[in-house]
């Protein structure tokens, strides 16, 4: 079938494109994931902070980040980041452009988006620390600094794992949007070769079916971790999957 | 800033959010419906039903919105089975076909939400209504769903929030709601920044709403799980 | 400035106007033309894919120098934007399915000019008595959503796409009655759609449409502007533009001055 | 009316996989019968209780519940209930008090207990309460009535529980251990509530470790053993001479204890 | 060196809110001393616990850990300790048993028991691991040190929460009503360990319910009321003729329980 062939390794088909724009829809992820995890970390201590400012800044971003558009977000990062760059760099003295690269304004993009619900994960996690074991930590002498990294860390780090898994599969979805920024990402490709061919149907069930193969990967990635993690756990707490 | 474009931007956006809540309105209450079904599909128990449902979350919960829709919309009518069946005049409508796939899409993640909810049910309480003889609906509609619906609230209201944003993909489907509005207005006047702001604050105004909302309803089905009331020291 | 490299973007999913090959090269009629713009003007450039919809206020922010996307030019984009002359004019039809009752309407196959603002024009009022109730679909914030506005609005429902592509799907649905957009367009369209779809009522040209379709260029850079203009003067003169557009369209979309 | 057979079994046995967990065990509990059922750890006890109102479907054997017998059906190997509707009714019958309480946390006190009444009995609403506030009169939490379960002590919560079973009118009582999730103080507040209702002539099976309450308060005890009655008899027998060097043995390790 | 203040403890004094839970509690323990706290719940034991080892802050008096001073310092009606680092240090001497013991989830047994010595007290890896090991199998669960707390019975999670206080060889243990949570099988398990550590001649406070555990393995009884002190002396008199009314109807109610 002449449609299968658009979608091959040949002259005219498709699939090499297809391919790469896969792995550019995961490497862009996979940055906005950490540059998430890291804005999420800020987040998290700030709205757990105590302190009344860092609380309010947490929660504004996090209202801000999670109730507005993410295409909005994506616009006003990849336009207004360029012109603020731009406007820097004149204040220095550079005469011309300086733009965002489209890879870099929509990682950052998708991560601003991914560390205000990553700071809901981490949150949640710390919170469900036992108090009794920082209490215990705190008893035998632990100063601030010891508590949180051989106790907190690693235990946000584990009740964290489902959460940061939807999180990945949300921002993975985010990423589509990024073809705004005309970042050859799966979701561009496709409607680029939807458009070249006209052949709609096929390049868009054919993008589907290759989010759903991420998918199912990042899956079994983030259910390995989660099982690894939770050998601590009792036997009946894992397996119920 | 030039206040009167905002001012008269923010007059055409706003004439669209009946759109949006329309959209997110009808998605959400028969989203929530075919969760329901999905979930009680997955729980069933029966390996055909339940992995008929597992198949239906990993869809619509891996692929983009923007092509599902994109497929129920332009999709459904190229089969001439559908054109010519009792279903085309309301799949006609592009309304209905965009709050099918706004709806169909949310089902996914709403069923899995539910699931959770039903998972954190402790089975002791699920047992004591046993053990005094109910079962089948009535354990569903008095124990099992009021305790589940109250776990599941705090990731069910992410879920609505979520929603409220994806009705911005409507306008692919020719219904043209805020976001779309505002596009259509950045092309006719290029002044990407200030319509997009306007839109921003539509979206953060709807969504705090119903976050507050939502924040009530949980703070009301909650009193079960808050400090006793201190009695009064006469 | 001097103008030694310039960065030319397009949608690179407009067949014909452009397109992407499967090996991820860019080809059709602009990419070819803008190779020969290119060389007569001594610019070295660099052609690059991006979203239509950004396009404007990316060409603003600096991310390129010029839009090369079968961009009309009108009164509301001279506002934000410099434009080159055109290098391109086409006619705007309607189209409907072959077994539609609204197929080979009064004047199909006529041309009819017209300048903008015109009304009483007697093949658009036969037009209106045939069209009445019926659903347009035309692609938003174009220079064709216009015209269907003014001079239907009051008649038929009309449905507006984000992209023309969308709009032909459902042509082919039956959701819609009629399509209104550029005639070269709609030829390629139909090839693609299994030739189920025909133009129908009188091919439209003139003023109404703009001066047609030029170069976008920011509005300071009147000099890049410059060389571009004696580029695309030379090529509509000996021929080039002509070529390749039988090549691309199987008409001449050349600008008749 | 002394006499009746309230609840009869007849060679129940019951396997988790290949480990028989019940191996045939036979019991009748006439009305006003209190029977504490005295075992090891692991010895069934608290299988045997879910059997009878099954919680758990036994592999094999009987049941009637105050003179219903219940039906079952077996199929390839499996026995299942004939019918759902029976097993619904049979459950109202008897009243299961958990260990863990297991009172619904969305409820307040008085909703747990007259939920069964109004909406699996569908008795009127003004009545349920009505006895429903007598019943927690009675078990001495009456002013916790609109409180939730979650802010309640221990003892008031299985006292709750034990409300909530009551509601139903039940024909016999089952009660696993309804006092070692207790700290001392509470225990004596449950024992208490059920010492009164055995004198009311509730028949009542109870597994316990409360060797006070089984020779004080019951009036035959029974003694499983992996899976089978190792031995039976009044209170009296059982703890003095009559005992089985089981049974010794057993009640040897909880003299122990203080 | 019998005869040492291991322990001393001035005028605590201790409010949340406008209740005053701690009323000016004094005490001292020498080395090897093994006091009982007795005292009805909410008397403010595990408050003055938790006030000797800085988990809450009093809000007067003075503590001595094994002769050091804690400073505080009193800003604007409250007080807080001078120096963090000091408040470190006195809390590695002291060890804390909790009631719900509180071991590390993440961490096996073992890394459990090493955390403190090698992280806190920054001994080296190899010595912390073999003395660790040494104390597990003193406490009787050295087969599970490669088992995660999860994975251990309520008794056996109670004897690694004592071998991981133990492992910083603290000048005094605590002990919250160590063996509360657990049923009584276990219960037995947990006082054989505490048993032995009072032989040794280790310096031990215990909160606790369990009157044979005050009458035969401590040296002292101390019976808190309503924040106080009532009083306080050697079990053989506490627990005959020379106890005060408040403490006769405190442990009357104990003897009834069995
Ligand atoms: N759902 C189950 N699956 C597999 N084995 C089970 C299950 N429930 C109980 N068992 C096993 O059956 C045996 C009897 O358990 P049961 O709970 O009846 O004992 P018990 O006498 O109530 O003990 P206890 O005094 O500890 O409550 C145990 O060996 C237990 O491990
Ligand atoms: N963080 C706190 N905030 C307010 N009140 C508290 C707090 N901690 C304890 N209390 C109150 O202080 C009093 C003493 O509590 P404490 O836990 O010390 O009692 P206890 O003697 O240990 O009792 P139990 O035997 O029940 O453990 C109680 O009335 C309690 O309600
Ligand atoms: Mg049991
Ligand atoms: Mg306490």
């Amino acid at each position: 079938m002449a449609s299968l062939e658009l979608l091959g390794f040949g002259s005219t088909g498709w699939g090499a494109l297809l391919i790469l724009a896969t792995l550019m829809t995961l490497a862009v992820t996979a940055t906005a994931l950490a540059i998430g995890a890291v804005l999420g970390a800020i987040v998290a201590a700030a709205k757990l902070s105590g302190n009344p400012v860092f609380v309010a800044f947490g929660n504004v971003y996090t209202t801000v980040f999670r109730g507005v558009p993410e295409l909005l977000i994506i616009y006003l990062i990849y336009f207004g980041g360029s012109s603020a760059i731009t406007s820097i760099g004149k204040a220095m003295g550079y005469e011309g452009f300086l733009g965002l690269p489209s890879f870099a304004a929509g990682a950052l993009a998708v991560g601003i988006i991914s560390g205000s619900y990553q700071a809901e994960v981490f949150r949640g996690a710390f919170l469900a620390i036992s108090k009794g074991e920082l209490e215990a930590a705190s008893a035998i002498g632990m100063h601030r600094g010891l508590r949180f990294r051989r106790i907190i860390m690693p235990q946000v780090l584990r009740l964290a794992i489902p959460g940061l898994g939807n999180v990945w599969q949300l921002s993975l979805k985010d990423s589509a949007l990024i073809s705004v920024t005309g970042l050859a990402e799966l979701m561009r490709t496709s409607q680029v070769a939807a458009g070249s061919t006209r052949q709609y149907f096929l390049f868009f069930i054919a993008g589907g079916c290759l989010y759903l193969i991420l998918t199912s990967l990042s899956d079994r990635i983030f259910n390995r971790a989660e099982r690894r993690a939770n050998r601590s756990m009792p036997a009946s707490a894992m397996g119920q999957a | 800033m030039d206040f009167t474009f905002l001012a008269s931007t923010m007059v055409t956006l706003l004439k669209a959010v009946p759109t949006t809540l329309i959209l997110f309105s009808l998605s959400i209450f028969f989203g929530g419906v075919l969760a329901l079904v999905i979930v009680s599909m997955r729980v069933s128990g029966n390996p055909v039903l339940s992995g008929f449902a597992k198949g239906y979350i990993f869809v619509f919960r891996g692929s983009p919105l923007l092509i599902q829709m994109f497929l129920v919309f332009y999709g459904l009518g190229q089969f001439g089975v559908i054109r010519y069946s009792f279903l085309w005049p309301f799949l006609r409508e592009p309304m209905v076909c965009a709050v099918l796939s706004l709806a169909l899409c949310t089902a996914g993640y709403t069923a899995e939400i539910f699931r959770g909810g039903i998972r954190a049910v402790s089975p002791k309480e699920i047992e004591a209504a046993r053990s005094i003889g109910m079962s089948g609906f009535l354990l569903v509609r008095r124990i099992l769903a009021p305790i589940a619906f109250r776990h599941a609230l705090p990731a069910y209201s992410t879920e609505i929030v979520l929603m409220m944003k994806s009705t911005a993909l409507a306008s692919l489907v020719t219904v043209w709601e805020v976001t779309g509005v505002a596009q259509r207005l950045i092309s006719q006047t290029y002044r990407t920044m200030e319509v997009f702001l306007c839109a921003a604050i539509i979206y953060l105004v709807l969504n705090f709403i119903i976050l507050q909302g939502m924040a009530l309803l949980e703070y009301s089905l909650s009193r079960h799980r808050r400090a006793a009331p201190q009695p009064l020291k006469a | 400035k001097d103008w030694t490299k310039a960065t030319i973007t397009l949608e690179g999913a407009y067949a014909p106007w452009n397109l992407t090959n499967a090996d991820g090269t860019l080809g059709g009629f602009e990419p070819e033309l803008a190779k020969v713009l290119c060389e007569r003007a001594k610019i070295e450039c660099t052609l690059v894919a991006s979203d239509w919809d950004g396009m404007i206020p990316a060409l603003n922010a600096g991310k390129f120098d010029v839009i090369m996307d079968a961009l009309s030019i009108t009164e509301e984009r001279k506002q934000v934007i410099g434009f080159t002359i055109p290098y391109a004019a086409t006619p705007a039809a309607f189209a409907t399915a072959k077994d539609s009752p609204l197929a080979k309407a009064a004047g199909t196959g006529a041309t009819i000019k017209m300048t903008p603002g015109q009304t009483g024009v007697k093949e658009i009022d036969a037009l209106k008595a045939a069209f009445k109730g019926k659903t347009i679909g035309i692609q938003a914030a174009t220079v064709y959503a216009k015209f269907v506005y003014d001079n239907f609005g009051d008649i038929a429902e009309i449905r507006e796409y984000k992209t023309g592509a969308d709009r032909d799907l459902d042509l082919q649905n039956g959701r819609i009655d009629l399509g209104f957009d550029d005639a070269v367009y709609f030829a390629n369209a139909f090839k693609s759609a299994n030739d189920t779809l025909d133009f129908t009522g009188p091919e439209i040209v003139g003023s109404i449409w703009g001066e047609g379709e030029g170069l976008g260029i920011r509005q300071a850079d009147t000099d890049l502007r410059d060389k571009f203009n004696e580029a695309i003067k030379s090529t509509l003169a000996d021929g080039t533009v002509k070529n390749l557009s039988m090549k691309w369209f199987k008409v001449d979309v050349s600008p008749q001055q | 009316m002394p006499g009746v057979t309230r609840l009869s079994v007849r060679n129940i046995r019951k396997s988790f996989g290949t480990h028989e967990v019940l191996r045939g065990i036979s019991l009748d509990a006439e009305d006003g019968d209190v029977i504490s059922l005295l075992g090891a750890s692991g010895s069934g006890k608290s299988t045997f209780l879910r059997c009878i109102n099954m919680l758990e479907t036994a592999s094999d054997g009987e049941i009637w519940v105050d003179g219903e017998h219940i039906e079952m059906v077996h199929k390839n190997g499996k026995s299942k209930p004939a019918s759902q509707k029976q097993v619904d009714h049979i459950r109202s019958e008897l009243g299961m008090v958990f260990q863990s309480f297991n009172l619904w946390s969305h409820m307040t006190i008085l909703q747990n207990v007259i939920e069964g009444p109004v909406h699996v009995l569908k008795r009127p609403r003004a009545d349920c309460i009505a006895e429903a506030e007598a019943l927690l009169e009675k078990v001495g939490i009456a002013d916790k009535r609109h409180a939730y379960p979650a802010h309640l002590s221990g003892g008031q919560q299985q006292r709750a529980a034990i409300a909530r079973a009551l509601a139903m009118k039940p024909k016999v009582m089952l009660f696993d251990e309804p006092t070692s999730a207790l700290d001392p103080e509470l225990v004596g507040e449950v024992l208490r509530v059920m010492r009164a209702l055995a004198e009311e002539g509730m028949t009542m099976l109870v597994v316990t470790h409360e060797m006070s309450f089984a020779r004080n308060v019951s009036n035959r005890v029974v003694f499983m053993r992996q899976g089978l009655i190792e031995s039976s008899g009044k209170p009296d027998e059982m703890f003095t001479g009559g005992a089985t060097p089981a049974f010794r043995q057993f009640i040897g390790h909880f003299g122990s204890g203080q």
